[in-house]
């Protein structure tokens, strides 16, 4: 074989502590390889070229890269090497940069482990076989997981552009927690009047199929294949018959039930529609709460139902979806501030969190919009708002911050001085995170024009003390303690992953953070995929973010799909294991170790049994080959050879050598 | 949690045998009417408090090391005081052990293992014997009566130090005074700083500090502080009239160690508690408790 | 064939193996990278797809011809890309971590882990500290080598 | 109290100092950001010169004079209330508490009678084994001028028989003692080094 080492400096960010120009003349000491150089920058263009001119010119049949991350350029140089004839998988390429250059600032071990991962490259390149992918037909339809705002974006995207779209909500209605807001930064635009079209649209539009109140049991299968188990909880009412009448509601005698709609400042009737504008519009019994499915009394909802829909034998049931693609859009829950024993640990009515603050002021909340204290009905004159809870706080395990706090704190002190005009708004703050189109802006015209007193410092206890609650904080700007005697304090808790989030990243395979966000496969230049083909990721899901850029990553995610589906096949990876019938031994220990149920019996002419790979189904884990005993089994351009070679070129030394 | 063993090391610390000998009295008398038998460290000297440790930490460990060798040598593996304070040093001590185990065995010189476990009076009353033996055994009820439970600073704090109770809102002498009929109201100021030490340097600080809790009990309409802390009982109690030259106030709030409630509530000689040793006379508040029934109600062990 | 070992490696360097699998450990070695997070440089990374992928004789082959540590790392259990890979792999090098004294191979010289591709520190942490302990046995002296095998035989 | 007008960096920055007191606390001064909340939970802040979170500031700047000098780090009660509440974990207290004997190390203690009671007690300490109020507060009275604090109290104190006059001397003084003793060796060894 004759082998090209391209070296790349990538600027100073491996030239810095490597010396590239030794390690490509060290390569060409390596068996096969007839040329070797360093490059400025190997992925731009006219390093491509380089590279594709040294393959024509130097008759070139395997090429070996020693750049950044196989993780980052690898699809570039394959489809390099691809453009100048060879076979995209007669190349290989070497971590100088991630694993050598950026660890270290010890040129001479870098340059040195540098050669060491060249050397094993070409080693591994040498065994190299030309790989041809194949052809399997997309099933286009996409699942979407979520119906808060971004997954609404991604499920209309898609529907638009004709996607059959299988839409999947956890809540009895879609709409998230943008349903729950009054208004929206920077703008102060009514929440409700912008989300609720869309929530129609999604009802109305025949391409998307809703099942609300139901989650994701199991997922199985591949890109453009996946088998997908969806729970139907149980809602007691059967929602073909229901039309949302809400006579039920009127008349259900368990009026304690928690209304989550509301974040617990209301209560609602056992048998309910969340609100007035719920999709679907259908009613729903809570079971913890229902007379009847307690204590086996009342029925009253039963008798009264104009459509006879009441089903109190209601069981769950699950039902089973094929589609293409998935787009995750499972959002998040705020920071349960309990952890926070100095502000009440929640044991004080009268210290609410941000969303219940969006309740309190909202039309449609548990005051009709009047901003009243939970715990008298009285209207407070002194509000006083604590950012970061929850948020930059290592001590609670969240070093993160949350992103939206700033800006929700800065809406609602303007909506608090809009409906109460008399009363005192006090922002406790560490810093102000404003990073958006106009919201510095914003942020200055709640201190400007609305004439909010923002306080530079956090807040070391909230106590009662009669009528009141004492809020004792620091302004770090004058070094003095600022106590309020304030009438209602709202913590602007943070944004913590959805419930259940990493049970179900393990059922869609996908990885998550240790916060429970999700991965996506590259921070900058590939933010709403993930590292299995086929699921995207969009909305606060992937980790903190606001409206926007929710619908932003929404819309990406419905691109990404459409992008996908706009092909009427999708190429297979070659690199997948494969039998060698004449080693084969028929044991079938493979068949029992692939996770993906890709292996299969075959019997031969002579009616002797051997496995048989599925190659649209296999995934190229290469658990089969490490388990095969004959080592019959190999995984396509990761074979035993190639890893052992890889080996005792590193490490054999003189006894090898 | 119940240790099975009920004999364990008295550490008294030098002002519990003091200016707080009331706290070192019902402390004894307490443990001995609930079977737990203190051992006296023998020969016991000061822990080294604050001033050693600001000194230099290493002092201070060795020093209250002293006490924690003599409490391994007598084979017992838990020691109790009641000062928290005495108590901060001993954990103090244990810490030092673990991060430079060299110097301190080296200043120290006596066989150490570390292995023993230093308690508050407060953690043993409720962790050993706990609010449900105490309902069971009192005879006296405190009903009626608002007592507001005061912690201070280092009972709780910092968790990882305490580890015991909760560093925000500890519960434990609540539960404790709940157990004898009291009523007791959520107590904000319940870890708030009494002034600590600078009653004798900084006489004006302990001033401020004491006239807000006194106040804010007295809002709640407190008819007694309970505490677990000689230094909380002296700036409260030696000093509300210093407090109320202070505020211009005329506090007389009883301040009473919960040893000694417990104490009264299980019938124990008042003499016995150092009753008659507070400065802020409590023998109202006693004289009206009147004898309980023989059988508790529901209602009242609410 | 170049020799590698005696080129490559001062007496400061001793050689590591690193199996990574692709979509958690490798992953988190990148993101070391990137943080710019002080490493060792003495351990060279093999990328595998899972640590499904690992056969117990890579590890024995590695310290045989002469590695002085093996590190494999894979995603946390339950986060497998490819569902049960890691199981497989913490079952088999469980097994081949108990065998490896009977080669006469200091089991410290092997290790498994799970770092997932958000964890640069600590991957970080897990590479210091498995150098840290390489570096306090010393070069592997093979399974001839008089003093691993002592200290293998005082594991029992 | 040292004034700080300007700071020319970095001329003006003492990494020593920076080091010392993270090795002595086992802290990393640099994970504080500045919340405040150390300040707002202390109940100390109105009487401090510089504020807990400011004294953090000026340790990650390296100002050991400034630090050092300042009254603050010999108000702190050591009542935890910060290190409870620091959202990055860090000891605050146990900081206050490194400053306070680099301070007496350095010899730059700003509030001499709180010096002068901490030397009486250890004093007392050092003779007898144990605390003896009553002379403690004696001569510390006499020593600080002002022989008539709590002058007030002490007929009080008196009545109830709660300040003995005769010092209670342990046993073991001489093992005391000596464990001074093995200390000053130890501290003089330190410097040396």
């Amino acid at each position: 074989m004759r082998i090209g080492v391209f070296v790349c400096k990538c600027g100073t960010n491996i030239a810095a502590t490597v010396d590239t120009e030794a390690v490509a003349r060290k390569a060409l000491e390596y068996p096969d390889v007839v040329y070797a150089t360093d490059y400025m920058y190997s992925c731009s263009e006219p390093g491509q070229q380089e590279i594709q001119q040294a393959i024509e010119k130097y008759d070139l049949q395997g090429v070996v890269v020693a750049a950044c991350s196989p993780r980052m350029h690898e699809v570039t140089f394959r489809r390099a090497v691809e453009k100048a004839g060879l076979n995209r998988y007669m190349f290989e390429q070497a971590n100088i940069r991630e694993h050598c250059s950026w660890i270290s600032k010890d040129t001479e071990a870098n340059t040195r482990k540098a050669m060491d991962l060249v050397r094993m490259s070409v080693e591994k390149l040498r065994f190299n076989q030309p790989l041809f992918s194949s052809q399997v037909p997309i099933n286009k339809r996409v699942l979407v997981i979520g119906g808060g705002i971004s997954g609404i974006q991604a499920a209309l995207d898609c529907a638009e552009g004709g996607l059959e779209v299988v839409m999947v909500e956890r809540e009895s209605t879609i709409g998230g927690k943008m349903a729950k807001l009054d208004k929206t930064f920077p703008t102060i635009d009514c929440s409700s009047c912008i989300l609720g079209p869309k929530m129609v649209d999604v009802a109305q539009n025949e391409n998307i199929h809703l099942y609300a109140y139901s989650e994701i049991e199991s997922v199985s299968g591949y890109m453009g294949n996946f088998k997908v188990g969806i729970r139907k909880k149980a809602t007691y009412v059967d929602w073909d018959a229901c039309t949302g009448c809400g006579l039920c509601t009127e008349k259900c005698p368990a009026k304690k039930s928690f209304d989550g709609f509301n974040e617990g400042l209301d209560t609602t009737t056992a048998i309910n529609i969340p609100f007035p504008q719920a999709i679907p519009k259908k009613a729903r019994i809570d079971p913890k709460y229902c007379w009847y499915l307690i204590k086996e009394k009342c029925k009253i909802c039963q008798k009264i139902c104009p459509v006879d829909a009441i089903r109190f034998d209601m069981e769950n049931e699950t039902v089973e979806e094929e589609v293409g693609a998935i787009i995750v859009a499972t959002g998040f829950d705020l920071v349960d501030h309990s952890v926070y024993g100095e502000y009440g640990g929640g044991h004080y009515p009268d210290v609410i969190t941000g969303l219940q603050f969006e309740r309190l002021v909202s039309a449609s909340g548990p005051y009709g919009g009047h901003i009243l204290r939970p715990s008298d009905g009285k209207e407070p004159k002194n509000i006083v708002f604590i950012a970061c809870v929850g948020s930059r706080d290592p001590s609670i395990g969240r070093p993160y911050c949350s992103g939206i706090c700033c800006m929700y704190i800065a809406k609602q002190v303007i909506l608090a001085r809009d409906h109460i005009p008399d009363c005192n708004c006090y922002v406790f703050y560490i810093d102000i995170r404003a990073p958006g189109k106009n919201y510095e802006e914003f942020v200055r015209r709640a201190q400007e024009d609305y004439g909010v007193q923002y306080i530079r410092g956090r807040v070391g206890k909230v106590y009662p003390k009669g009528e009141h609650l004492v809020v004792q904080g620091i302004d770090t700007l004058l070094g003095i303690q600022v106590e309020v005697e304030a009438d209602l304090v709202v913590l602007a808790t943070g944004v913590a992953a959805s419930a259940g989030a990493k049970e179900l990243a393990e059922k869609l395979r996908i990885s998550y953070d240790e916060y429970g966000f999700y991965m996506e496969s590259h921070p900058k230049l590939r933010p709403v995929e993930t590292n299995t083909a086929g699921v995207f990721l969009a909305g606060v899901c992937q980790g903190p973010k606001d409206i926007p850029a929710s619908v932003a990553q929404g819309s990406a995610a419905a691109a990404k799909t459409q992008a996908l589906f706009s092909r009427d096949t999708i190429e297979t990876d070659p690199q997948i294991a494969r039998v060698n019938e004449l080693m084969c031994i028929g044991c079938g220990k493979c068949i029992d170790v692939c996770p993906f149920g890709s292996i299969q019996w075959k019997t031969l002419r002579d009616g002797s049994q051997k496995a048989e790979v599925l190659d649209t189904v296999c995934q190229g884990c290469g658990l089969c080959n490490a388990t095969c005993p004959p080592k019959a089994i190999q995984l396509q351009h990761c074979t035993d050879d190639q890893i052992l070679a890889e080996i005792e070129v590193l490490c054999a030394g003189e006894r090898h050598g | 949690m119940n240790r099975t063993a009920k004999r364990i090391a008295y550490y008294p610390g030098c002002s519990v045998v003091g200016t707080s000998v009331e706290f070192d009295q019902s402390t004894r008398a307490l443990c001995a009417a609930l079977g737990i038998e203190l051992v006296e460290i023998p020969d016991w000297n000061c822990c080294g408090s604050t001033p050693a440790h600001s000194y230099d930490p290493l002092l201070g460990a060795a020093l209250a090391g002293r006490n924690l060798a003599l409490a391994e040598e007598m084979g017992l593996d838990v020691v109790m005081t009641p000062c928290p304070s005495c108590l901060k040093a001993l954990k103090g001590a244990l810490r030092e052990y673990e991060e430079k185990q060299h110097s301190f065995l080296n200043i120290l010189q006596m066989p150490f293992s570390g292995q023993i476990r230093p308690i508050s009076v407060l953690q043993l009353l409720y962790e050993d014997i706990g609010p449900k033996t105490i309902r069971e055994q009192i005879r006296y009820r405190l009903t009626n009566k608002v007592i507001v439970p005061y912690y201070g600073c280092l009972l709780s704090r910092p968790p990882e130090f305490a580890q015991f109770d909760d560093p925000e809102n500890p519960i434990s002498m609540d539960e404790l005074l709940q157990a004898m009929g009291a009523s007791v109201p959520d107590f904000p100021y319940k870890t708030e700083c009494c002034g600590a030490a600078y009653g004798v340097t900084q006489n004006h600080i302990v001033g401020k500090m004491t006239g807000r809790i006194l106040d804010m009990a007295r809002c709640l309409g407190a008819d007694a502080v309970a505490v677990a802390c000689p230094l909380c009982q002296q700036n409260l109690d030696l000093r509300q009239s210093q407090v109320n030259r202070y505020w211009h106030t005329t506090f007389q709030m009883p301040v009473v160690y919960i040893t000694q409630f417990l104490g009264f509530a299980l019938g124990i000689d008042p003499k016995k508690l150092g009753l008659d040793k507070l400065f802020v006379s409590a023998d109202d508040l006693f004289k009206e408790t009147s004898e309980q029934p023989e059988k508790l109600t529901e209602s009242t062990t609410a | 064939m170049v020799n590698s070992k005696e080129e490559s490696t001062t007496k400061k360097d001793l050689l590591m193996v690193g199996f990574l699998c692709n979509w958690c450990s490798y992953g988190g070695a990148d993101t070391a990278g990137v943080c710019r997070f002080n490493q060792p440089t003495d351990l060279r990374i093999i990328r595998i797809p899972c640590t499904g992928r690992m056969d117990p004789l890579f590890v024995v082959k590695a310290l045989i011809y002469g590695a002085d540590g093996v590190l494999v790392s894979g995603c946390h259990p339950k986060d497998c890309h490819y569902n049960k890979g890691n199981f497989y792999a913490r079952r088999r090098l469980e097994v081949l971590k108990q065998f490896l004294p009977f080669m006469g191979i200091h089991t410290d010289r092997f290790r498994y882990t799970w770092v997932s591709s958000s964890e640069g520190q600590l991957w970080q942490q897990v590479v210091t500290e498995f150098s840290e302990t390489i570096h306090g046995l010393g070069p592997n002296l093979g399974v001839h080598g008089e003093s691993d095998a002592k200290a293998a035989m005082s594991f029992f | 109290m040292a004034i700080l007008n300007s700071l020319r960096m970095p001329r003006d920055c003492d990494e020593n100092f920076i080091h010392r007191v993270e090795t002595e606390s086992r802290q990393q001064i640099s994970k504080c950001y500045q919340c405040g909340n150390c300040s707002a939970s202390c109940a100390y802040t109105y009487v401090y010169d510089y504020p807990v979170n400011q004294i953090m500031r000026l340790i990650q700047l390296g100002q050991k004079e400034v630090v050092l000098r300042s009254r603050s780090i010999w108000l702190c009660a050591d009542c935890q209330a910060c290190t409870t509440r620091c959202p990055c974990n860090i000891d605050i207290a146990r900081v206050m508490e490194t400053l306070r004997f680099l301070s007496v190390e350095e010899d730059t203690v700003s509030i001499k009678n709180i010096q002068l009671f901490y030397d009486e007690f250890i004093n007392s300490v050092k003779i007898f084994g144990r605390v003896f109020e009553t002379g403690l507060l004696a001569t510390y009275n006499l020593k600080a001028k002002k022989p008539f604090t709590d002058i007030d109290l002490a007929p009080k104190v008196l009545k109830k028989g709660k300040l003995s006059i005769k010092p209670h001397r342990i046993h073991g003084r001489k093992e005391v003692s000596d464990i001074f003793k093995r200390f000053e060796d130890y501290r003089n060894k330190k410097n040396l080094d």
